[in-house]
């Protein structure tokens, strides 16, 4: 008898394996692959001095604890997030005498005005890499992403955006934090989210279609709706 | 007591069958017919294993698990992969729908069964398998054989057995 | 006449078939050539086609499948005759299939294959293939389980694999016999990888026998789910001329009749080719072709039900699609896949052409193009004559690219089919022996019978 | 895609939404032409190929039937037998039908057509593998190929006219099936601004590319969920019900004087479309 | 500098605010840097849209603004409102760009002429604008090519060219001008004292016009389709390729609906099926030229008319008429019935009226049926006109051509301008004009695209397109209440950087004659801008602040002011009609030639133009090549099918092109299309078709001296050739096989009251 037991643990592992697999599909792998390469910007932009916590003990090393979207503004108004205007550099540093002879902001000055040898014209864009890039086929929607979760739902900026960006306010940004993949976007659209309606979201039935199930009105728990899940919401 | 394995060929059906009868028949000490006799036959040929007694076959079994496996798994990756995309009808159906999934269930099932089957089939006909002690080359020609294991005490009178029905060839190996 | 003479021996069994695998008649190197050749054809097309897109192939807008979907259905067609000689009288225990169902199953397997290419061929963009395969992926997506395409893709990948193993299994006995007579090489190795330690105990013939019979119990219905998965490509469609209920059958039929006549055209290659005289008797060969003719006469009944249904109900566009094809720019083609397809089997019905080779070499290949042209006539009539007549098309005739690659298949099935035979031993040395150990016993108990009177 | 979320929506899993029990909300695009304003001028064609990226594909491939029009006008004569056609010709602007059981959704192997929430029948580009059982499957063939690598083998937007192509909507390489998406890129912008404001797109908020340039107006485009557009109006003065195969114009109720008709509507694929039929004076 | 109304399409509401953001950014903001065309992170689009995934982190590059306003948003288009270029109606174009580029033309709703509809033309002039085979340089000849010379150097060629050469000896040919173009250029003309400027257009109502005034005093006055019950056109194709298609599309659409649920009855009488006859209710089919018998037997059939009317048309009875029009007497009873029953009603008289040597009577004939109809002041009502008259359009004409071809004949030019027309493509072989031409001394062509005039020249000056361009225009046919200013403006920067602006090539010309009155005018916009606010009371700025103003003006695109309305004199005279009797059979040429328009191609000019090349024709949907249109009958009798390559031959000259049987043509007549046939131009029209302007017989209307593009008989013979047309309709040819595909009911059968 011991092979007919043998057998019904073979079986019944086989199956229990091929479930696991089938079910575990969402779980993204992440690997050094899939966060893209380490990329050499014109210049080290250090975030974690702009957005970064304010350190008591050592004032240079903190941050000034800026919004996200004090430049990064097309990010709440438009799809595209957009890299901030050279002015908007140039409008807080042309009055920040202290570091201005370093040599980031130098180079940042050389951009504006234009650089001795000549090689930089005056007023030109700094040729920004790309490092969050998605494929062409893919919109994804900045502005309803913070629409949503930062302006109706008060979740903290950084957390709505280092979502997908990471922890932003720690780092110069050489490369993306999360794999950005589809299965990544669609994770997180599986979810149930809470919807309030105090944020000025008339939701209407529209939660039965992105939650593909009623919601209860009434009901005690929080009212919460999945994300849309049709193809057309991010390919066109 | 050391044991050593014999192997006996015959060009003959009959007298491989006389052999087996006879070996059934009579109790010789240190060899036990039913686990220390394999036939070895060129053909697929029912009418010698008879002689050997009734073995069973348990791959049917594995068929059913299979079969019944693929199926289950089948209907339920397809179903579950199909909630994936909850808000997306297909041409008015249900999200869903029997008879497509069923088509792709049974399809599953068939290939479940039969995968399982073969697994089955290695397991119990115990492939892949090392070679026998003794082995020869005729009995994949036109030639079949008898291999038995037996005490060194025994070894005299099956070899008797096996002369007297006429073997082609005897081959004999001590064993440790 | 005998299917086999009882008195072979054995041992010559082994000998005459282990020769195939080492010195073929000087035809086989030429037909490989030719193989060869017709396959480079098709990959600079397919090299073409995949370059500058599907409109070298001159599909256009209504006509969007051409003659790759047809060719398709005609593979997966051919594949048939496999599982209906090696499963279908296996059950039956129909003796006169054992020389011939080994090449029959390899026939199975490669063209499966080959319809498989075709899939791919037929893509848009095949670098995207395996968005169509339901595995675990980052993109969180499955294929559509609706699509009667991945019905199609589902019982392909279980036919092609179900028939591999069961060509596999019921080859290791003869593998064992390779093993045990081949003592150098590759081959050496090969075989005595393959037959897995065979030795032909009886716990082994036990769980064989067992498996063999299970699987050839599934896969007769796998046989008949494939090709009426692959008629619901059609039958599942809304156009007029595809949308028949009557299709899965109608199909069944048209495989097994195109896997019967290449069965006869194998038949008579192979026999010539390695010497198979002995036991690819004309005996043999006369029971092929009278299956033939049976299942050639179902297919013209299916095919007059087909009409018929169309013609008396009240399915305009269907009926006009019908009259279409016997009228319009199709017409030459369809008659002369009625033709092929009804007409030229009647001669199989005189036992003087039953064992011509010459002829039945002519008849075989005329109606396998019969069997092709039905394909042919099945998809692409539909495409100039659907429901929506603004969209009727002047009739597109596929450009070289298509007949390159549909030509270049025949070459690829035959190269692998030719290996194959190469390879491994194509005819079953074990079950021809049993076929001659059974008429040896038969002939006894005739004889002892005889003898008690 | 685990079991047990099967387990405890299968009632939801098993809806034959949207034709059947369970209606749009909030938003079902839909169409209406009037046949009799339209004038078969062609401005709506040009229109989508401005709006949507399409490429021209020249002479050669056009007579080979592989032009790539989302909009095509269709021009009838009339099967009368007379000398000339002194009733004018009938025109008719063909497009995707956005239908509510798409034929073309089910067959696709990848799932690159699907049915949207708001009773759109998508087009996933980049999903898409070719294998074109869709258009086999449409009855109206309103689906188109690319049969070639438009933007770079054949170099349909050489030199500054690539300056030209929408950034909202992709441009499709080679072996992709593409067709009419209701200007999705205008929905989804107009969708995401009603939702940021709090409220749903309203009546002619939104228009389509041929609607906008259709000179006599003949197109109308809207929600058929909202009451209060005029798409919504029209089909219900007609009598149009989206999920019937038969309407009550063919059943010869309300005296017939209604004029609303969806094409092979007896497929029962409930097309998004209706169209007004063209109206010829009697009297003269 | 500063300019232009900018909306992000989410601001519409707020023009004002934005017209005030850009005042605030006048000093730091350059209108340009905006106009920038800018490759945005993601918003840009990738030619490899949908292959691979183009995933490359790193290896794009960003591209920001320096300096950014408000309403500029990445990704979100910003409309500028404009006028659209490509024909002469005068439609306002809602322009949408997007990060500097121009992507898509839309109608502007304010304008009264295209209420925010546009026609595929019209929003085929991005093609125009981003054509790849448009001039970039100054082209100077040098044997027989041209070589790339600089701005300064062309115009001191010019200057030199000029030198000693009387205004008598200048001729300046160009299309329809209006606006401040027009006004610089009559102040350039007229420092030579030049009178010598000849606008041509080769498709033009002429005839029209000229028998418009004498019936209504005014060349145009406006018509009210939308009021009118029933529109009896005799060959106007309003709803396609006439005076305003656009407009009167859109009234068309109302008049079908009808203001009190009667729906508009539109009958169209002519030879060949246009497509405003294909969507007549009735089309009849009259034998051509005939067009004048069958309105006079009208108006004798209606017997309203009295006096001198009801002498000239007392021949004209039903049977005659019918005899000789091919109409039959129970269709002419039909038609007086309804035109009794349907009050008020619309007669028009189109091209296919015009087209004789006898047009002026044609359209005479027709232009007394509307008299005797009362449809004066009710459906034909007065026009609005611009008090500029210096702004008012230039009409263009066919008799210009023929005034300028025979003086050029005479070798009275030495220096020859032209702007915007290619008499080389579009006049008659006949008329000789190339050889003509070729007499001139020195010849600049102001050219887009290098075709078959602009090759004949000695110096090429590469124009701006439309969208880069500033500019004024008037309509000729003002469609409003009010008189409308269109005004053109820049939507994205030059995209050639050696291409100029009309007006400013003008100026630069004017400031060699007249430095000093032109030097406040650095360029032709700081002219406009100054002109426009020099008279910013009459242009309804009254008070407001200049940049306010300006701003606000371009933010709608249009300048509206009242205008005065035109009375159109009533008197209703038959005095100097005189018909001539129906044509005669000719034995050697026995078929008319019909030269037809398609509302896409017209005369050729926008033929580069992939969009309209690939838009079906709508009648035949033919694409990218030229047909010859038979009525079946005709065809049989001459044994041609479809695709039958037919030699077309007439006096002057032959053309070999395609048959396709055409229902809509009287057997008498075949037709051919326009506008293909370049034999230069560029990639998209170069090649493809023929032309029939080429084997036009240089017959011309006896009074006014247009062309009589419909006089020309032609033998038809088969070549033996045979190709496959290339067409949008199927094998079904067009039949919908018992479908229910488009479907039509009788007017008894609806109601459109009841509808929404």
């Amino acid at each position: 008898m011991h092979r007919f037991l043998r057998l019904s643990i073979l079986l019944i592992s086989l199956f229990a394996a091929s479930s696991f697999a089938a079910d575990a599909t969402q779980a993204v792998k992440m690997t050094e692959d899939s966060l893209g390469p380490l990329v050499e910007q014109p210049i080290e932009f250090p975030h974690f001095r702009h957005a970064g916590d304010v350190n008591k003990e050592h004032p240079e090393k903190g941050g000034m604890q800026i919004d996200c979207m004090y430049c990064h503004t097309f990010a709440r108004r438009s799809a595209v997030a957009g890299i901030p205007p050279l002015q908007k550099c140039i409008g807080c540093h042309q009055s920040i005498e202290s570091v201005r002879e370093t040599p980031r902001i130098k180079k940042l000055f050389e951009y504006w005005e234009g650089s001795k040898d000549g090689k930089i014209a005056a007023k030109s864009p700094i040729p920004w890499k790309k490092v969050h890039d998605l494929p062409d086929f893919v919109r994804f929607n900045h502005e309803r992403h913070i629409k949503r979760f930062v302006f109706q739902q008060n979740r903290p900026v950084q957390e709505a955006c280092g979502y997908c960006h990471g922890d932003v306010k720690t780092m110069t940004v050489a490369r993306r934090s999360k794999t950005l993949s589809m299965g990544f976007c669609v994770d997180c659209h599986k979810k149930d989210h809470l919807v309030s309606a105090e944020g000025g979201t008339a939701i209407g039935n529209q939660a039965y279609w992105y939650g593909f199930k009623k919601p209860v009105v009434n009901a005690s728990a929080p009212l919460t709706a999945k994300g849309p899940n049709d193809c057309w919401q991010c390919h066109k | 007591m050391s044991q050593r394995h014999m192997l006996a060929l015959f060009n003959n059906f009959e007298e491989a069958e006389a052999v087996v009868r006879e070996l059934r028949g009579a109790s010789i000490k240190g060899f036990n017919a039913d686990s220390d006799m394999v036939v070895k036959s060129p053909i697929e040929h029912p009418e010698v294993e008879e002689f050997l007694g009734e073995k069973p076959v348990y791959v049917q079994w594995f068929t059913l698990g299979g079969a019944l496996m693929g199926g289950l798994l089948g209907f339920f990756l397809i179903s579950g992969a199909q909630a994936n995309f909850f808000a997306q009808v297909k041409g008015g159906k249900p999200i869903v729908p029997f008879p497509p999934n069923f088509v792709l269930t049974y399809e599953m099932f068939i290939l479940g069964g039969v995968f399982v089957s073969i697994l089955g089939f290695l397991i119990c006909a115990g492939l892949p398998a090392k070679r026998s002690p003794l082995y020869s080359a005729k009995v994949s020609e036109d030639q079949i054989s008898i291999l038995v294991k037996s005490d060194d005490s025994a070894a005299g009178e099956l070899k008797a057995i096996f002369t007297k029905h006429q073997a082609v060839e005897i081959q004999e190996e001590a064993g440790k | 006449m005998k299917d086999i003479n009882e008195d072979i021996a054995w041992a010559k069994i082994n000998t005459d078939v282990l020769k195939s695998l080492e010195n073929p008649r000087k035809l086989y190197w030429v037909i490989l050539a030719v193989a060869i050749a017709m396959i480079a054809v098709a990959v600079g097309c397919e090299t073409y086609q995949y370059q500058m897109g599907m409109g070298v192939a001159n599909m256009n807008n209504p006509h969007v499948w051409g003659l790759y979907i047809a060719t398709f259905i005609f593979w997966i067609g051919m594949s048939h005759s496999g599982t209906l000689l090696s499963a279908i009288l296996h059950l039956m225990h129909a003796d006169w299939r054992k020389p011939i169902y080994r090449f029959a199953e390899a026939m199975t397997t490669f063209s499966l294959m080959t319809a498989g290419l075709f899939v791919m061929v037929h893509l848009g963009r095949l670098w995207q293939f395996y968005y169509s395969l339901p595995y675990p992926n980052e993109r969180g997506l499955w294929p559509n389980f609706q699509s009667p395409l991945l019905w199609d893709a589902m019982a392909i990948f279980t036919y092609l694999s179900s028939s591999i193993l069961f060509l596999y299994v019921g080859m290791i006995p003869d593998l064992a016999i390779c093993r045990d007579n081949i003592h150098s090489g590759w081959r050496k190795k090969l075989y005595t990888a393959l037959s897995l330690g065979w030795e032909g105990t009886d716990r082994q013939w036990r769980n064989f026998r067992v498996t063999y019979l299970t699987i050839a119990c599934f896969l007769i219905p796998l046989a008949v789910s494939v090709h009426s998965i692959v008629a619901s490509d059609f039958a599942m469609s809304q156009q007029p001329g595809w949308h028949v209920t009557s299709f899965p059958p109608y199909f069944v039929a048209g495989a097994l009749y195109s896997g019967c006549a290449a069965i006869i055209t194998l038949f008579i290659i192979l026999r010539y080719v390695f010497r198979f005289e002995e036991y690819m008797t004309l005996s043999i060969l006369k029971k092929t072709v009278r299956l033939t003719f049976a299942i050639s006469m179902v297919w013209t009944y299916l095919n007059a039900v087909e009409f018929a249904s169309v013609w008396y109900s009240h399915d305009v566009a269907s009926k006009a699609v019908l009259i279409q094809k016997a009228t319009g720019t199709y017409a030459p083609f369809w008659w002369m896949m009625i033709f092929c397809g009804s007409v030229v089997p009647l001669i199989l019905a005189f036992k003087r052409f039953q064992t011509n080779i010459p002829v039945l070499l002519a008849v075989s290949l005329l109606l396998n193009l019969g069997m092709w042209l039905e394909r042919w006539m099945i998809v692409a009539p539909t495409y100039s004559h659907g429901y929506y007549p603004w969209t009727w098309d002047h009739d597109q005739w596929p450009s070289f690219v298509q007949w390159g690659i549909v030509f270049g298949s025949f070459g690829w099935f035959t190269l692998l089919f030719m290996l194959f035979c190469k390879i491994f031993p194509s005819v079953s040395m074990y079950e021809v022996k049993e076929m001659v150990y059974h008429r040896t016993l038969a002939k006894k108990n005739l004889g002892s019978a005889k003898g008690a009177h | 895609m685990s079991v047990s979320n099967l387990l405890e929506n299968w009632a939801e899993f098993r809806h034959t939404h949207p034709v059947d029990d369970v209606p749009h909300d909030p938003y079902k695009w839909a169409m209406s032409i009037d046949l009799d304003a339209c004038t078969g001028c062609n401005a709506c064609s040009v229109a989508c190929y401005a709006e949507n990226n399409l490429p021209v594909v020249g002479k050669e491939k056009f007579l080979h039937g592989q032009s790539m029009h989302w909009m095509r006008i269709e021009r009838y004569w009339d099967e009368d037998g007379r000398d000339f056609p002194d009733q004018g010709a009938q025109f008719l602007p063909m497009m995707c039908q956005q239908c509510e059981a798409a034929p073309c959704e089910t067959v696709c192997p990848v799932g690159a057509t699907n049915h949207t929430p708001d009773g759109l029948n998508s087009q996933i580009y980049n999903r898409c593998v070719g294998s074109r059982y869709c258009s086999a499957n449409c009855p109206f063939k309103v689906r188109y190929f690319n049969w070639y690598d438009y933007p770079t083998t054949d170099n349909v937007w050489p030199a500054e006219m690539s300056q030209q192509l929408n950034p909202d909507v992709t441009v499709r390489g080679k072996g992709v099936m593409e067709k009419c998406t209701f200007c999705v890129q205008r929905l989804t912008s107009a969708k995401n601004t009603a939702k940021n404001e709090g409220r749903i797109v309203h009546d002619g908020e939104v228009q389509t590319a041929c609607q906008q340039a259709c000179p006599p107006g003949a197109i109308s485009f809207g929600n058929l969920v909202d009451a209060d557009s005029k798409v919504f109006k029209q089909w219900k003065a007609q009598h149009v019900e989206i999920a019937e195969f038969e309407q009550a114009k063919d059943r010869g109720e309300q005296d017939n004087k209604l004029r609303g008709y969806r094409i092979l509507e007896e497929l029962r694929s409930y097309p998004s479309v209706m169209y007004l039929e063209r109206v010829r004076e009697t009297a003269v | 500098m500063i300019a232009g109304n900018a909306i992000s399409d989410r601001a519409k509401d707020f023009p004002k605010n934005f017209a005030k953001g850009f005042v605030m950014m006048d000093s730091s903001f350059d209108r340009r840097d905006f106009l920038k065309v800018l490759g945005w992170g993601g918003a840009t689009v990738a030619l490899t849209g949908c292959g691979f995934t183009s995933v490359e982190d790193g290896k794009e590059t960003v591209v920001s603004y320096v300096e950014a306003t408000d309403f500029m948003v990445p990704s979100i288009g910003v409309y500028y409102n404009s006028t659209c270029a490509q024909c002469d109606a005068g439609c306002s174009i809602n322009g949408r760009v997007r990060e500097g580029r121009v992507l898509k033309l839309e109608g502007n709703p304010a304008s009264a002429i295209n209420r925010g509809k546009l026609c595929g033309l019209g929003q085929a002039g991005v093609q125009h604008h981003y054509n790849p085979d448009r001039v970039r340089e100054p082209l100077l000849r040098n044997g027989e090519k041209g070589e790339a010379i600089t701005w300064e150097k062309a115009y001191a060629l010019i200057a030199e060219k000029l030198q000693g050469v009387s205004g008598e000896e200048i001729a300046f040919l160009t299309g329809a001008m209006s606006g401040h173009t027009k006004v610089l250029l009559e102040n350039y003309l007229a420092s030579f004292g030049c009178k010598n400027h000849f606008a041509y257009e080769a498709i033009a109502p002429g005839v029209v016009r000229a028998a418009n005034k004498k019936a209504y005093g005014v060349a145009m006055p406006r018509f009210n389709i939308s009021k009118a019950k029933l529109v009896l056109s005799f060959g106007a194709d309003f709803l396609g390729s006439w005076v305003s298609p656009v407009h009167f599309s859109q009234q068309y659409g109302q008049f079908r609906k009808g203001a009190d649920g009667q729906r508009g009855v539109l009958v169209q009488v002519e030879s060949k099926m246009t497509l405003t006859g294909a969507n007549a209710d009735r089309w009849l089919v009259v034998r051509p030229g005939t067009e004048g018998i069958l309105a006079l037997g009208l108006v004798n059939a209606l017997g309203t008319a009295s006096g001198d009317v009801a002498a000239a048309v007392k021949d004209y009875d039903r049977a005659r008429v019918s005899k000789d029009t091919g109409v039959s007497v129970e269709q002419i009873d039909k038609l007086v019935a309804l035109l009794k029953s349907h009050s008020p009603s619309l007669v028009l008289a189109g091209s296919a009226a015009e087209g004789y040597a006898h047009g002026s009577q044609n359209a005479a004939a027709i232009n007394l049926l509307n008299q005797v109809l009362g449809n004066v002041g009710k459906t034909v009502v007065g026009p609005v006109s611009v008090p500029f008259p210096q702004m008012s359009p230039v009409v263009g004409n066919t008799a210009a051509l023929a005034n300028v071809s025979d003086a050029l004949d005479a070798g009275k030019y030495k220096v020859m301008f032209s702007c915007g027309v290619n008499p080389v493509f579009s006049a008659p072989t006949a008329m000789k004009f190339q050889e003509h031409f070729a007499k001139v001394g020195f010849k600049v062509a102001f050219a887009h695209y290098l075709d078959e005039t602009a090759l004949q020249a000695d110096l090429v000056l590469p124009l701006d397109s439309a969208l880069e361009d500033w500019g004024t225009s008037v309509p000729e046919y003002m469609a409003g209440d009010d008189a409308q200013i269109n005004i053109q403006q820049p939507l994205m920067e030059r995209l050639h950087a050696n291409t100029r602006g009309f007006g400013d090539i003008l100026l630069a010309l004017l400031k060699q004659r007249n430095p000093e009155s032109y030097k406040n005018y650095t360029d032709y916009y700081a002219y406009l801008r100054g002109a426009v606010l020099q008279n910013k009371n009459a242009l309804g700025g009254s008070g407001a602040d200049d940049d306010e103003f300006w701003d606000a003006s371009l933010s709608n695109g249009i300048f509206k002011l009242a205008g005065s309305v035109a009375n159109l004199s009533g008197s209703i005279s038959a005095g100097s009609l005189s018909l001539p009797n129906a044509p005669v059979a000719d034995a050697q040429y026995p078929l008319h030639l019909i030269p037809s328009v398609n509302a896409n191609l017209r005369d050729g000019r926008n033929a580069n133009q992939p969009w309209l090349q690939e838009s079906p024709d709508p009648l035949t949907t033919i694409v990218w090549d030229s047909w010859v249109e038979i009525h079946p009958k005709k065809a049989a009798e001459l044994g041609i099918v479809e695709g039958d390559i037919v030699e077309v031959a007439g006096k002057n000259g032959s053309i070999k092109a395609q048959a396709y049987l055409f229902p809509g043509i009287h057997p008498d007549a075949i037709s051919v299309p326009l506008g293909r046939g370049h034999e230069a131009m560029g990639r998209y029209a170069k090649g493809f078709g023929v032309n029939p302007f080429h084997i036009l017989d240089a017959v011309f209307d006896k009074e006014t001296g247009e062309l009589a593009m419909h006089e020309t008989r032609v033998k038809v013979s088969k070549t033996g050739q045979r190709v496959i047309v290339v067409k949008d309709e199927g094998a079904a040819g067009g039949k919908q096989m018992g479908k229910k595909i488009a479907v039509r009911l009788n007017t008894d059968h609806v109601d459109l009251s009841k509808e929404v």
